[in-house]
Formats: C-alpha cells, structure tokens, sequence
C-alpha cells in the first residue's frame, strides 16, 4: 500500500474535502436556483482526480469530461474561478463563457471539461502526439466514463496512441453507470482490460475509492508512459453520490447498492486511516475541513458577487 | 379537447403509433428505464417491453446506422439522439447513408425511419447543449426535417413522421416540452411539408418555426399595438419548405422577416430567405430581414445566452426598422 | 478439411473465376477508358466471398464493401445488371445511379457496397436486429476490410451486437493493406481476434486464399449464429492483386510479396485441387472457364450497348 | 513565373511552411508513402520524414480530434479529410471541439489547425465521393473555409491557411488538381477572407468559388459576344464572406448571380444570396439568382452526374434569363 507523508496525508484530505464541498455547494445552489442549467457533480469519485492527479507533475497534463469540477481542482484549480465559471460570471475560469461542462485551464495543463462523452479523447491522444514530438518527459491523462467505452472515438483514438506509443495515461472512471445504463447493458465485456488488450495496451484496474489504491497504480502508470513505453489503461471502480443531474429519480439504482458505497466512503475512510495510521490527528482532520468549508464559503460569495461578463463580450475570443 | 404539454403530446404520439403498428420500436440512450432525458418515452417501456424500447450504449453513428438497418428489412424505428449538439457524431451515417440510400439503389428500397432529437438554447447548458443544427440537416436531399412548435403540431407530425416511407429528422425544443396547448383526443394527423398560418395579419409576414414561433406570436402581439398587423407563418417543416405558403404570405404583405434560433451565417433563415427572394421578388417593398442567433457557440453566462438569440424585443424591434 | 460434392465443386470455381474475368474485364475497360471512375477489384480474394457466401442460404443477408463486386456476383448477383451497374447504365441493378461502389440487391439479401469504409457495419448490426426481433432464422454476413477495423463504427457496432446477442457474421477481409497503409502501420495489435475477445466474441482466422478453409470455418460460425449464440468475428487473411485503384503504382508492397501471394492463387489452386480430388476433371475446369468467359462477354456486350439512364432519372428515387 | 498545376502548387505550400517552420507537420490517411489520394503529399515524407508525414488508420474522427490536441499544445498541424463526403465522420469534432474551444475556453487558447480536404464532381466516383458539403461548415462560427479556384490562389491560401492562429477548412476540387496557371516563383501569401475579381463587366455579377469559377468565365466569355458584360467574383474564402467585394460588384453591375456546385437547398448560395439581398437590395433591378446541384445525392451515371451540376451552357442559359 501506498504510505504518504503526514504533509501529503493532509493534502490529499484536504482535496478530496474541497471536491466534496464544493459539489454539496453546488448542489445547494442548484436546489436554491442560484446556479442554473445542470452540473454533473462529482462527490463520492473524489479519490479518483485526486489519487491520479496528485501522481503527476504540475506540468503534465489532464483532459477532463462532463464530471469535470474534480478533476478541476485537483489539478490546481483556483476554487474561486472555478465556481464563478459554473454560475457563468465574468470572473470565472473562462470567463463565465463556459460552464460546468467545459471548466479548462491550460496554464495549468487542464485541457478542459467537455460536453460531449468522449469528446476529451482526440484532445488528450492529439497532446500525447505534440509530447511525443517534442520528446517531452511530460505526460497526458486522459480521464472519461464507463459510457465513454463504447464510442467511437475512444476507439479511433485508443488504436492510435498505442500503435505512435503516446504518452497518454486513459484512465477509465468507473462509476457502473452512464446516465441510467448500467455497465452491464452498455458495455459487452464485463473485464474491461480486454478493451486495453485490443489495442495491444497494459491495464489494470484499481479501487477508486481508496485514494490510496488509486495513487498506488496511478504512480506505477505514469512511470511507465513517462518513460515511453506508450499509453495504458487504468479502470478506477467507483460510484457517484448524486443522480446523473438535478432531476434525476435514480430509478436505475438500488437505496442499498448507494449504501453501499457510501459506507466505503473515499473521504471517511482515508480519515480514519489516517488517524490509525498516525498520519494526522483528529483535531488535524477537523481542522482541515474547517479550513475548506472557509474557502468554499469563500469561493461561494466570491462567485455570487461578481459581475456577469459584459454584453460586449459575447462576441470576443471567437477568432484570434 | 384538452390541454397537454408538448412533451405529453409527444409521448402520445409515440404511444399510439407503437399501439397501431408493431413493427414501430424505440431505441436510443437513457429512453427506457429512465425515459428521455426530457421525459418524452415515460412508460413506454413498461407498457411495450425492453423489446422495442431500446437503451443503448452510448454510440450515436451506431444508432443511427442500425436504424437504418432495420428500416431496410420493414421495421419502423424511432431513434433519438439525446441532443442535436451530438448530430455531428452521425452525420456520416445521416448523410451519406440514411439519406443517400434509396436513390444510390435506384429507388429499390425504403427508409421509414424517425430520428427524434431536440434542440435549440435557454438553460444555460452551454455551447454542447444549446444548438440549432437544423441548417446542416437542409442540406441533405432525401431527408425530411420537422420542427412542431406547439403541442398539436409535435403530436400530429411526429405520427406521420413514423408513418412516412422516408427518413425524417424530427427536431424539438428543450423550451417547449413544459409548453402546454390544445391536443385533440382523437385520431389526428398533420402532414409533413405544410406550414401553418399561426396568426394572420396584413402588413408583414414573420416566417419562424419551433420556439421562436411562441416568440414571434408575442412580438406580434405587441406590435399590434402600434398598428403594426403582423401575420405569422410557422413553417413547421424546414425541409420541403412550403412555398406555397410563404408565397401566398408575403404577396399579402410584401414584407417579410425570418425569425431563427441558429446561428445566422449559412443558416435555416438563408434559404428561408432566399425562396422569398425567387417566389415574390417583385412584391417586396423592403429587403429581407433575418433575426438569427449570434455567430458564436452559445455562451453558458445567462446575459450572454439570452442575446445570442432572438427575443421578443430584437423581434419587435426588427419589424420596426423594417416597417419604417 | 470441407469435402464440397462434385457439383458444389464445380460452383464454387465457377462463381470464382467468374468475379476473376468479371475484374479483369473490368480493369480492362478501365484502361480503355469504357469504364469511367474508380473501381475496387477484387481479383485475388475470389475465395472468401465463395467461401463464405456459398456457406450461406439464399435468404441470408450480406452487406459489402467499396471492394464489392465479389460479394455481389457471389450473392447471385446478375453479371449484366452488375456490369451495367458499374459503367452507369440504364439497366444496371441500382438503374445506374449507384456505380461500382454502391452495388445493391435487396431482393437478393444484398444490403449494398458502400462507398465509406466501414460504412455497412450500422445497416448489417441494424440488419441484425429486426432478424432478432423477428425472431427469423437468418442472418447477416457483414463483410468489411482490415482498415475498417479502427474505424469508430466498427467499435460501436460490434459492441451493440455482441451486447444484443445479434445474428451478425463480421467478416473481416484482411488484405494487409487499407490502400497503402498496412496493417501493421495502422491497426496497434497484431492478433485480431484481440478485437473481437473486447466484445467478449469469439473469433477465427481462416486462410481467406483456401475457398474450402473458408467454407469450413465459414459453415461452423453461420451455424453458431443462426443458433443464436450472438455474433463473432471471422477473419479471412488474403491479398488483392491489382492495386487500390488504377492509378497506384504499389510502392508499400514488394514484388515477392505479390508473387508469394499469386503462388497461393485461389483459382488455381482450387482448380488443382478438383483435379487431384477427382472432383472435377481437367475437361470440366476448361469449359466452366470458357462458359465463365462467354458469360462476361456477354455481360460487358450488354453493359456497354446499354443506354444511359434518361434525364428525367435524375430527379426520381429520392422520396417514396 | 512559371505554370504549375494546381496539385504542384498545393504540394509547394506545403513543402515551404514545412520548412519555415518545424511545428507545422500533416497526417491523414495515405498521405505519406502514397502521397496523398490526389499526389499532393508526394515528396514530403522523403523530406520531412515519418514523424512530420503521418500516415494514420482510417480514423477520420480521430484525425481531426488529434489535431486539435496537437494545435492546443502549439503545433500547426495540417490534417487531411481524403474527401469532403467524409467529413460527416468528424463532424463532431469539428463543430464541438476545434471550432468552439478557444470561445468556450474565454480566449485562453488558439486552434492553430488546417484540415484539408476535397469534394465536388466529375469524376463519376457516385455519391459518397463527389459532394460539396462547404454549406454545412460556413455554419460553423470558429473556423474559416476556403475554396480556392486557381493554382495561385490554392498556393497563397494555403500557406495563410497554415499560418492562421484560427482553425481553417481548407477544400480543394478533384476536377482542378491537374489544372496549370501561373505560379510567383517568390514566396507570396494570400490573405483570407478577400474575394477576387476573375474577370470585370458591368452588366451582371457572378460570385462563385472553387472550380465554378472556371465554368463561370467560360460561360462569360461566350456571353461576351451576345453583348453581355459579366463580372466574376471568385470569392475564395466562403467564411468570412468578403462583403465588401461584393457589394461593390452588385452596387455597379445591379444584378447578381450564384453559381455554385452543391445541392441548391441551404447550400453556400443561400447564405451568399442573403448577403446580396442585404447589402444591396435597393440596387437590385432583377432577382438574385442561384445556379446551382440538383438536390439529389450524385448519380453515378455520366449523363446524370453532369446535369447534376451547373454547366457553361445552364450558367449561360441562366444569365440570359436574368438579362431578359
Ligand atoms: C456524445 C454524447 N452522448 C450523450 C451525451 C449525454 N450524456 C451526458 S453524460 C452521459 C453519461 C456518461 O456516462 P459516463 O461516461 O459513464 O460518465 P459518468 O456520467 O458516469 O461520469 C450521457 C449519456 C453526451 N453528453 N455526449
Ligand atoms: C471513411 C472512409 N475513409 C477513407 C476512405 C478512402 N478509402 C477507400 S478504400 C480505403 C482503404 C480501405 O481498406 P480496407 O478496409 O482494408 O479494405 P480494402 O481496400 O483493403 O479491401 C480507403 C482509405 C473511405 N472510402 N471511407
Ligand atoms: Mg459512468
Ligand atoms: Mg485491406
């Protein structure tokens, strides 16, 4: 098992707290009509974004999908920018021209949400091919849903990374469901490796909601697309709290299958670990989520506060 | 009669059609267990069975590639994509297979085939869930294009969507489904390729269709006001068009102005406008007007959302300029 | 090894050497400038077609490919209407409005060529199901290339049909080469069975220039999937001997690569067979070819004395 | 200057951006040891080498996918689409991604990416290799389109292309390939978004692009000798439309023509003629009108694949008429 540093026990708490908060925030703001339009909220696959992401360099880069406010913040988004752009404001991220659905920041090698599933695919396999050319020691992960298995993209693009050994980490968040189809009606095999093994590529598959799993495969990955060996393909299991949107029943799941999960939940449970492990006291814990609650209040008000963009800007940032 | 919601009368359609023909089926994401994304097949799964009710994988060329297929061999099937923002990932098989096939045959087949999608902005969804690609879907011969703005015409049309030996693309507005309006309880069907005079007036003709129908009835409204006596025409079907219709329109009024969600350049309203312009060129008393959509993918900031469309204002203000 | 009865022998080379003069007939009007446009020949992968399509009852369906005048004349296709179709004329099968590439006969179970790679996998999968759904007892041949392999849809498909448990056939003409890229430059894993194990469907490799290996595999999965076992993937490894089309010079191939294929000629080899066999004597070989030859005479007279379609073609056979 | 073919001219482009600069590279199906379905690679990869000369899988999706990842991170890539009628297969990408990133992103990115391609009629190739689909892309907010008519023009344009930090279509005609004209031996650009004036007259104005152009000044010349005084207006670049060009043709000739090779409805000529209409109707004294494809997929048989596409002689025809 991976055995982090008391300071980086600590980060990876703080981060998956700030992705919890931040999408019961969000969901809160949804509910209250203050946010509009949907969000696909990512709380219940924190251990996911944060176990992989915290692997990388700051310099790597991550291509993101609908779910995307995880992946977001833990690859060094700015909370503030990030809220603001899902309300659609003038201080946001992209300066509110986005949304929930395509939160990007390439300064910070985020390549971008996207509302298209799979859509990221070209995106991340097309930087695996500038890394490859520029014989850059940086790396690509290429995040996307079980529902984005069975596109074609995924395919097209899987096909070409391996066959030009792109450095290009796909790493499958599995959260048995896309929308309301299950795994199981969607996907004709039920091991996804065999999918990797189509193209002549390595799997594996990890627990994702044990961040510490996570970091476990993910380090040992990212090691071995960093040193050229080409893509791979890392399936982190896991389950999302929320519906598939706002108005979603969840008819398709079972309150025990929920149960479930929650009882592994990726948060709690590191936290208790890490009390056990002496990695962070109580009080630590306490502290920390005390200190996330702040800034997401804080993020919260800041995006509340600011301005929507001006009209002027609906036709700039089209052309060069 | 009674009031429903478009989105009942959708669901109405379908259902009937599915009672009356057993070869019409269902297929495509989310349609069954959950019932649409807009709720437009609630129940049809229990009531018709996993059969002809058909989730699928997320996989919109195959979706429409295996319609197609099964329309070959005299199945009627109903396929939605989710969003007409995802079209582009079966654009090829739209147009270079559903559209083309018959004619490359020489005729020796059918494609009775319904591609229910939806469309058009207004929850700040953003620049992939906020399109009006009908302009794309014009340009293929050997499809049809339909686009119901009220509760009777999305009922009546998307029957004789199912019905019709053609492939149609029946394309609603995520505006609409909450809309409610008169349905018959009978039978009823409306013909494809027919527009429909939602208001007659004598100074200007509004051609639109879909959401900006509702629009346009209200920019009317108030222009009637100022005297200004707007008639409009919901063409209802983009591809034919009813030139008839436009025509006998604009000879009446000779003005006329197209109302569009899209994006202007090279849009629905361009050939819109142009068949005015071959039809009643000589009865024009003043250009063309097109109120489109702003040239840029749909912003998610609501302000920003909100102008890259035409509202009831810019409409009102449009007709004003052009009465002037 | 298949043991076809004397009779069946005498089909099989006659429907081989059949789409052989068919194709060479056809380059031969290429090169006269008769035939205008491009053409796909089949010429050198005789055997997979016959094998395949021989192994299938009438009433089965096929869909084709860009390179489908094999599929057509093997799937009972009318040697006149087929060559009328190809130089455009009034009396081809599809009224001369389709061409070489889109070669059709519904009422022959021929779901039509295709001018896009791939292009025939939704209409067979689609295909598939409304046999499915009718509970019918026949099936779908879906023939497609090795290059279509990496082709989203292909993806797609195969994952809905194995998911439905489809009566589809995929047959993969594996040529080593999508017009001058070869395999190994386009498709990452060497073993395509790999691609069909990613659907969780079985799969064969059968010497696609040996009509009876063909026919024996061919005839063991037709019966797995009209028992209604799902769909699986046979592929067929042969060789086109002309090039892609008129114009290429064949610089991605070498010389004793096309002869070390022409050695293991399908025809030839057949026809020796037959004789060693005592399936056919040396006789019987010579005057099905003559017939063969009179019969494509006979078809490219009819073809090119034909008249073009009337002007007012143009407009019909868009809407019913 | 020398005479070059319109493929040398391409193929020259290329080679001196390649040289000029190491971040341009290509990839596509067939275009490294073929050298492209039309030759237009040929030499390059001998030069340039496999990694600056990707031949790819069959993968149109990814392509164009591929490219924009690579743009993202400050490679100009130029990608091929082997034929236009293949463009629906990237479709998505296209609209979604390439053209809506930089907008949906505020700014913070450019899409340094070319993506060429080829379409149009003549060849008797059938349906799915012989269309014009430039409509469905001037409906694209986000990326430019570009249809050279001459050798020049395709050198200069493409080389601009290249350079542009915007996404850019570039689409070249299978008819004009081995068509020659005179080539600068010095380097040049091309801006886009300029139209160009083929020929100038008085009487009336033709806007067209790509090998239209050819058939247009054909059919000038032959109605030269009737006495009729046609102006050409090659508009090169269909997004942006160059306005300015046009209305000052249309403000002196008073009558404008469209002569376009895809199928008429929603075609590029509507969106062309609505431009005219807009600009200069009050200048207009005969209707706007388009010479255009039947709305029908191409035929394969020669007789029907010409009547299928404007002619000299029905360009001509359609001018008379006009001047009536
Ligand atoms: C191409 C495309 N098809 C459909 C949708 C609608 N949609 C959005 S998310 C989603 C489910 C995605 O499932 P998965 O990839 O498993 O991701 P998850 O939502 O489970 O995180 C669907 C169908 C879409 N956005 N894009
Ligand atoms: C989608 C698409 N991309 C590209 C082409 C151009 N093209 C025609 S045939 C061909 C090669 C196909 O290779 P394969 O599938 O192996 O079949 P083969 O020609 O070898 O029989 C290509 C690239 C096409 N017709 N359709
Ligand atoms: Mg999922
Ligand atoms: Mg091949």
């Amino acid at each position: 098992m991976y055995k982090p540093s008391k300071q980086e026990a600590a980060k990876l708490l703080r981060q998956m707290m700030e992705i919890r908060q931040f999408e019961d925030k969000i969901m809160e703001l949804l509910s209250k009509n203050i946010a509009e339009g949907g969000s696909h909220l990512y709380a219940g696959m924190e251990a996911v974004a944060v176990g992989v992401i915290s692997s990388l360099n700051p310099d790597d880069f991550i291509s993101s999908t609908h779910r995307g406010h995880g992946h977001a913040i833990a690859k060094d988004g700015d909370l503030n920018a990030l809220m603001a752009e899902i309300l659609g404001k003038k201080t946001g991220v992209c300066k509110g021209k986005g949304g929930s659905l395509h939160l990007a920041d390439l300064n910070k090698g985020n390549l971008g949400a996207n509302g298209i599933v799979a859509g990221g695919l070209g995106i991340a396999t097309g930087a695996g091919i500038a890394l490859k050319m520029q014989k850059s020691s940086k790396i690509v992960v290429c995040f996307f849903g079980d529902g984005a298995l069975n596109n074609g993209i995924t395919h097209e693009c899987m096909n070409m990374a391996s066959l030009w050994k792109l450095p290009v980490l796909y790493l499958c968040e599995n959260n048995l469901y896309a929308m309301s189809v299950s795994i199981n009606r969607a996907c004709s095999v039920k091991d996804f490796k065999k999918r990797a093994e189509a193209y002549d590529m390595p799997a594996e598959i990890a627990d994702g909601m044990d961040v510490l799993a996570v970091k476990e495969a993910a380090i040992r990955w990212i090691d071995y697309v960093r040193k050229g060996n080409g893509p791979c393909l890392l399936v982190c299991n896991t389950y999302r709290y929320y519906g598939h949107s706002r108005s979603d029943p969840r008819v398709y799941r079972t309150k025990e299958e929920e149960k479930f999960y929650k009882d592994r939940d990726p948060i709690l449970n590191f936290a208790q670990k890490c009390v056990k492990e002496g990695w962070l006291t109580e009080k630590e814990i306490k502290d920390i989520e005390a200190s996330v609650t702040e800034a997401i209040e804080k993020a919260t008000d800041f995006a509340i506060k600011s301005p929507l963009p001006d009209p002027e800007e609906l036709y700039t940032d089209l052309y060069v | 009669m009674r009031e429903i919601t478009y989105r009942q009368a959708l669901n109405e359609a379908l259902d009937e059609e599915m009672a009356r023909d057993e070869k019409v089926f269902l297929m495509g994401e989310d349609i069954a267990i959950y019932g649409g994304a807009y709720g437009v097949t609630i129940g049809l799964l229990n009531k018709y069975g996993e059969e002809r009710v058909k989730d699928t994988p997320i996989s919109e060329a195959a979706i429409v590639g295996t319609g197609l297929g099964s329309a070959l061999l005299g199945y009627r099937p109903v396929v939605e994509i989710m969003y007409i923002d995802f079209i582009g990932l079966c654009m090829d098989q739209l147009n270079n297979q559903v559209a083309k096939i018959r004619y490359m045959f020489g005729g020796k087949c059918t494609v009775p085939l319904t591609i229910r999608t939806e469309g058009g902005a207004g929850r700040t969804l953003g620049a992939h869930h906020s399109q009006s690609l009908e302009a794309w879907l014009m340009h293929i011969p050997g499809i049809k294009v339909v686009m119901p703005s009220t509760p009777a015409d999305a009922k009546g049309l998307l029957k004789s969507s199912i019905r019709d030996d053609n492939p149609v693309v029946f394309i609603e507005h995520k505006m609409l489904y909450n809309t409610k309006g008169q349905v018959p309880e009978n039978e009823y069907l409306i013909p494809i390729g027919n527009a429909d005079v939602k208001k007659t007036g004598t100074d200007i003709t509004i051609l639109t269709y879909s959401r900006m129908t509702l629009f346009s009835l209200k920019a009317a409204e108030i222009l009637e006001k100022e005297g200004i006596n707007v008639e409009v025409v919901d063409l209802r079907t983009l591809l034919p068009l009813d030139k008839t219709t436009i025509k006998n329109s604009v000879m009446k009024t000779n003005r006329a102005v197209i109302v569009e969600e899209d994006t202007r350049t090279a849009g629905a309203g361009a050939e819109i406008g142009m068949t005015v312009m071959e039809e009643c060129f000589d009865y024009l008393d003043a250009p063309i007007k097109r109120i489109a959509g702003a040239d840029v993918p749909m912003p998610k900031a609501p302000n920003l959302e909100s102008l890259a469309i035409p509202s009831v204002e810019s409409i009102v203000e449009g007709i004003r300029e052009v009465m002037k």
